[in-house]
């Protein structure tokens, strides 16, 4: 039972196929608005957070405790004029927003996200292969910031991007073996170790408890693909004033900023799944999504608290550590996987 | 120059250029092989100002000068200026200016600490920066109706006399900032980052600074022992026990710890002024308000002081007139700017960023 | 031994030493290997028929201080850049607001205002009422004119 | 408020607009002399402008709704302030802070002052002082946000 069939069972007397079509339509838009609303949330969140830290109040005059905030940023946004560079490249230019947003959520799409009572599971796409799904996505995301600052023919946005690719490439490798690490221990248990669902469904312990110093390299990698400081590379307000944003107006630039904390929220979540359990708990069959939030907004709390403590790293060290430090670690990593899973049989 | 060099204009409205320097860089990649300062952009004709004003009047330009600590500058400008118009001020005016200079000092090194952190992308440390500077600020309310271009000092003493009011708060800012202090203190230098950010870059030899004529928490993070309070004392900087802080490394890291060092013993000589505050009149009764602008001067006179920058000196040709006849500022900033260029050649863009931070750039003071 | 033509003292108490123009470099490079590293600031005094250029000379060791004066007729100074790299900006500086042409110095342009900027505003002279206004053309140059309705 | 032809919707679709544009005025970091540090203070723990909506200060002019004008301007300096004002999207809004901007203030005679920043881009709201204390600039962008909904305070 999960959310698709809890939707086609009210839509059933559609007949069968118009019946699930317009239940996957519907079951996007509820993916989209969870996503927005977790978004919207979230920057909120940060907002008086970062207020909190810094000994002030925050957002408090638009609606109750500045609640509205967030809703006055969205429609002035919308309503702002909308300025074409004139030497742009014009479809790069204007593509690279959307690239960035609807990378985002696409990846949103294949994350399994526990039951909630008389929903079921509300997992929105299946996949025997999710992780592969969800990793090719996360490389969509950096394609739009390269066009994004190619595109505004501007030498800081053209800087930005150049840094925020360096960061990527340097940073995608650790990534991976670590990922590659938790499924090789998978493996020893499910035969579509390659599924997240599965990954997480069938772990004894938490992957991060067996295997931290993965913990530790997916954590640092998820915070340069994030890109907040210490890495925020792409945007480096302080020396290359906005970054691959620099030229961007109104939505286009609203979709950047989303796209930064969208891709907080789900690094948190990935951390989440895949190394403090995810959606399991206690009466996990039940409120596994709430445990799955819960957990990524710890996460999200943690990562806020790196990027309001830390200042910018410097981009030739950032490449070392990727290359020199995380690189190695990763694999020894991995060893250390291989032995867990070979010689004890976790 | 090599036609793979990207030029890249840096200002003047760009956030870590602490006002509106404007840097034309020539980048290969991310290192910067050719830098030129381009300043002026807020050129405010001071010096001539100073020439169609009286003695008195002149102070406000003073104060718009190092506009984060401003009573330093009016301390640079009135010994000059009493000295030319032989009107010397009480102890007791002497003692406040010590106290309130020392303040202001303290007030510029926390806006230079803040302004450092954003320049590094740390945004926290900032508010802190901010909020204890609020204090200051409060007490220089209180003083003389103003926050940050006071205007407190006059020629021949000070505008108004301490009450036990500001003293109370003097004396309570002392007893919580110091814990502060090193709140702040330990933010940055227990964060790896800064550390790594810091450390080594942007080293500047003594010589080099000697030469270029570098002053202040510059120089004397360049291990060059000098400082005009200790080596020319003015007001009464000889009766106070303090040290001067110096550090041989000459990197970003050491200008840091100078500064925060320095505020420390700042701290030490508000201790000390308030202990030895004499009773007395507050102004000397020759430049009372209806005569102050009959004051003449003649001769010329340099006089060299200290502020939050580097030395301050304040040269004044007088003619015998009611108003100077050339006021020629020497400004720290504008030396330590000069440095620039030289440090930041075949460094990356971010260290660039991190050591023209870390010379504490005012822009009033460098254009005047 | 280089000929000074006068020396006094100031009511500050520094030595203020008058040498003349052809004499300046010779007896600058005298004093910097005499030990004073640091030219603390250079000042060109308009004084309406000549121009005094100050130098204030100070030794980081030795704790001392000098003042060395020049006076020109036609406004020329030999520079001392190559002596100290400090009085770069500062002569760049007196030859934008005064006016004094510092014969050898590396890069004798105008410092605050821009390139095309008529007189030199600290001159005793320089005529305030006739207003200049500066506008930046394409490439981010400035440019003066005395047009109100093209410039600031 | 506006009624009639223009429907129930768009006349609802304004109002939105103008709450949401006067509840987020994101300044621009354009700092030019002493009253940028005031400037600074606003954001800062005391009196947070964060509360009023204009948190972010925007470093890309592009990003950017108001530029407070915090310090004197110069005859240098103007045609840049024009370049970054002409780069803002609309609406865009202009604070002139201080003395300085307002009409050349303590160096009005100097010559190199612009007599007003007026004379370069349009101000919506003056705020004086030398330089205006925090509290009088979060007045003034609290007098904006009313101009721009409309209000008076007449």
């Amino acid at each position: 039972m999960n959310i698709l069939h809890w939707i086609y069972g009210v839509l059933s007397f559609l007949g069968h196929d118009i019946g699930y079509a317009l239940a996957y339509i519907i079951e996007s838009i509820i993916l989209l608005i969870f996503v927005s609303v977790m978004l919207i949330f979230m920057i909120y969140l940060f907002r008086k957070y970062m207020a909190r830290v810094q000994q002030r109040i925050g957002p408090n005059r638009v609606g109750k405790f500045g609640s509205l905030q967030l809703i006055a940023d969205a429609l002035k946004l919308m309503g702002k004029e909308i300025i074409f560079p004139k030497e742009r490249d014009d479809l790069p230019y204007k593509v690279a927003p959307y690239i960035v947003f609807f990378g985002l959520i696409l990846a949103f799409a294949f994350l399994p996200y526990g039951n909630l009572s008389i929903f079921g599971n509300l997992t929105i796409t299946y996949s025997d292969v999710s992780i592969i799904f969800i990793f090719a996505i996360l490389a969509i995301m950096p394609i739009g910031e390269v066009l994004a600052g190619v595109g505004s023919h501007n030498k800081y946005a053209l800087m930005g991007a150049l840094r925020s690719v360096a960061k990527d490439v340097s940073f995608e490798v650790p990534m991976m073996l670590s990922v590659l690490a938790i499924v090789m221990m998978a493996s020893a248990r499910t035969s579509t170790s390659l599924s997240l669902e599965s990954i997480v469904t069938t772990e004894i312990l938490p992957y991060g408890i067996l295997e931290p110093i993965g913990l530790f390299v997916f954590f640092i990698a998820m915070i340069a693909r994030a890109s907040y400081a210490p890495f925020d590379m792409g945007e480096s307000d302080s020396e290359l004033v906005s970054g691959y944003s620099t030229e961007y107006t109104g939505m286009r630039f609203a979709l950047f900023y989303i796209g930064l904390f969208g891709s907080i929220f789900l690094g948190s979540l990935l951390i989440a799944l895949l190394y403090i359990g995810g959606f399991n708990g206690p009466f996990s069959s039940q409120v596994g999504f709430i445990w799955l939030i819960v957990k990524g907004l710890i996460l999200v709390l943690i990562s806020f608290t790196i990027w309001l403590s830390m200042p910018r790293i410097r981009i030739d060290r950032l490449v070392n550590a990727g290359w020199k430090y995380l690189l190695p670690i990763s694999f020894i990593n991995l060893v250390l996987a291989g032995v867990l899973t070979l010689g004890l049989g976790w | 120059m090599n036609d793979q060099w990207i030029e890249l204009n840096i200002g003047p409205q760009h956030p870590s250029m602490h006002g509106v320097l404007r840097l034309k860089a020539k980048l290969d990649g991310e290192i910067i092989r050719e830098l030129e300062p381009v300043i002026g952009y807020l050129h405010r004709n001071a010096e001539k100002l100073c020439e169609m004003g009286f003695y008195c009047d002149n102070l406000v330009y003073f104060d718009r000068m190092d506009y984060v600590g401003a009573m330093n500058m009016e301390v640079g400008y009135l010994e000059a200026a009493e000295k030319i118009l032989n009107v010397p001020p009480p102890d007791r005016a002497k003692w406040i200016r010590v106290i309130i200079a020392e303040l202001s000092r303290i007030a510029a090194h926390l806006v230079w600490a803040g302004a450092y952190g954003l320049d590094l992308g740390m945004l926290t440390p900032f508010f802190y920066c901010f909020a204890e500077r609020e204090k200051i600020l409060t007490i220089f309310t209180e003083a003389c109706g103003s926050r940050q271009e006071t205007n407190y000092m006059s020629i021949g003493g000070v505008y108004q006399d301490f009450n036990d009011k500001i003293i109370q708060e003097i004396k309570d800012f002392l007893e919580t900032f110091p814990k502060r202090l090193e709140e702040i203190y330990n933010l940055y230098v227990k964060n790896d980052v800064f550390l790594s950010r810091t450390k080594g870059i942007g080293i500047l030899s003594k010589e080099v600074a000697i030469s270029y004529g570098v002053t202040g928490p510059m120089l004397r993070a360049s291990g060059v022992e000098y400082d005009i309070r200790r080596a020319e004392p003015y007001l009464f900087y000889d009766k106070v026990n303090f040290e001067i802080p110096i550090s041989h490394k000459g990197d970003n890291l050491a200008r840091f710890l100078v500064r925060f060092e320095e505020m420390r013993q700042s701290l030490r000589i508000i201790k000390q002024g308030l202990e030895k505050l004499p009773e007395g009149p507050y102004f000397n009764p020759k430049a009372k308000k209806s005569m102050m602008i009959r004051l003449r001067g003649d001769g010329e006179y340099y006089a060299r002081t200290e502020s939050s920058k580097g030395e301050f000196g304040v040269y004044i040709v007088a003619d015998g007139g009611v108003k100077p006849y050339r006021v020629r500022v020497r400004s720290p900033t504008f030396k330590n700017l000069s440095i620039l260029p030289v440090l930041s050649k075949d460094v990356m863009l971010a260290d660039m960023i991190a050591i023209s931070g870390s010379i504490d750039l005012v822009f009033g003071e460098i254009d005047r | 031994m280089v000929d000074i033509i006068s020396e006094s003292k100031g009511k500050d108490g520094r030595k203020i030493v008058l040498v003349s123009v052809e004499n300046l470099i010779p007896f600058m490079k005298e004093m910097r290997t005499n030990g004073f590293d640091h030219l603390s600031l250079v000042t060109a005094v308009d004084k309406k028929d000549s121009i005094d250029v100050v130098y204030h000379l100070h030794s980081m060791e030795r704790n001392e201080y000098v003042v060395v004066k020049v006076n020109t007729k036609n406004s020329v100074v030999p520079s001392v850049t190559g002596i100290w790299p400090s009085a770069n900006w500062d002569e760049r500086e007196q030859y934008d607001l005064v006016g004094v042409k510092f014969e050898g110095h590396p890069n004798l342009k105008r410092i605050f205002l821009p390139e095309s900027w008529v007189g030199h505003p600290l001159r005793k002279d320089y005529d305030l009422s006739k207003v200049q206004y500066i506008n930046m053309d394409e490439d981010g140059e400035d440019y003066v004119t005395f047009d109100a309705g093209d410039g600031w | 408020m506006k009624t009639g032809e223009t429907g129930v919707l768009t006349t609802t679709l304004e109002n939105a607009l103008t709450w949401g544009r006067s509840n987020s005025l994101w300044p621009l970091t354009l700092g030019l002399a002493c009253c940028a540090i005031e400037m600074m203070a606003i954001q800062a723990s005391k009196l947070d402008i964060s509360r009023f909506g204009s948190e972010i200060f925007r470093n890309s002019p592009r990003q950017s709704d108001l530029m407070i004008v915090s310090g004197t301007v110069t005859k240098k300096m103007a045609p840049r302030i024009r370049r970054v004002y002409d780069e803002m999207p609309y609406p865009k809004y202009v604070i002139a802070m201080g003395v300085c901007v307002i009409q050349g203030g303590p160096y009005a005679r100097g010559y190199t002052v612009v007599l007003g920043v007026d004379r370069v881009v349009p101000v919506d709201v003056y705020v004086p002082g030398c330089p205006p204390t925090p509290e009088a600039l979060t007045y003034g962008i609290i007098t904006l946000q009313k101009k721009i909904r409309g209000e008076t305070d007449r």
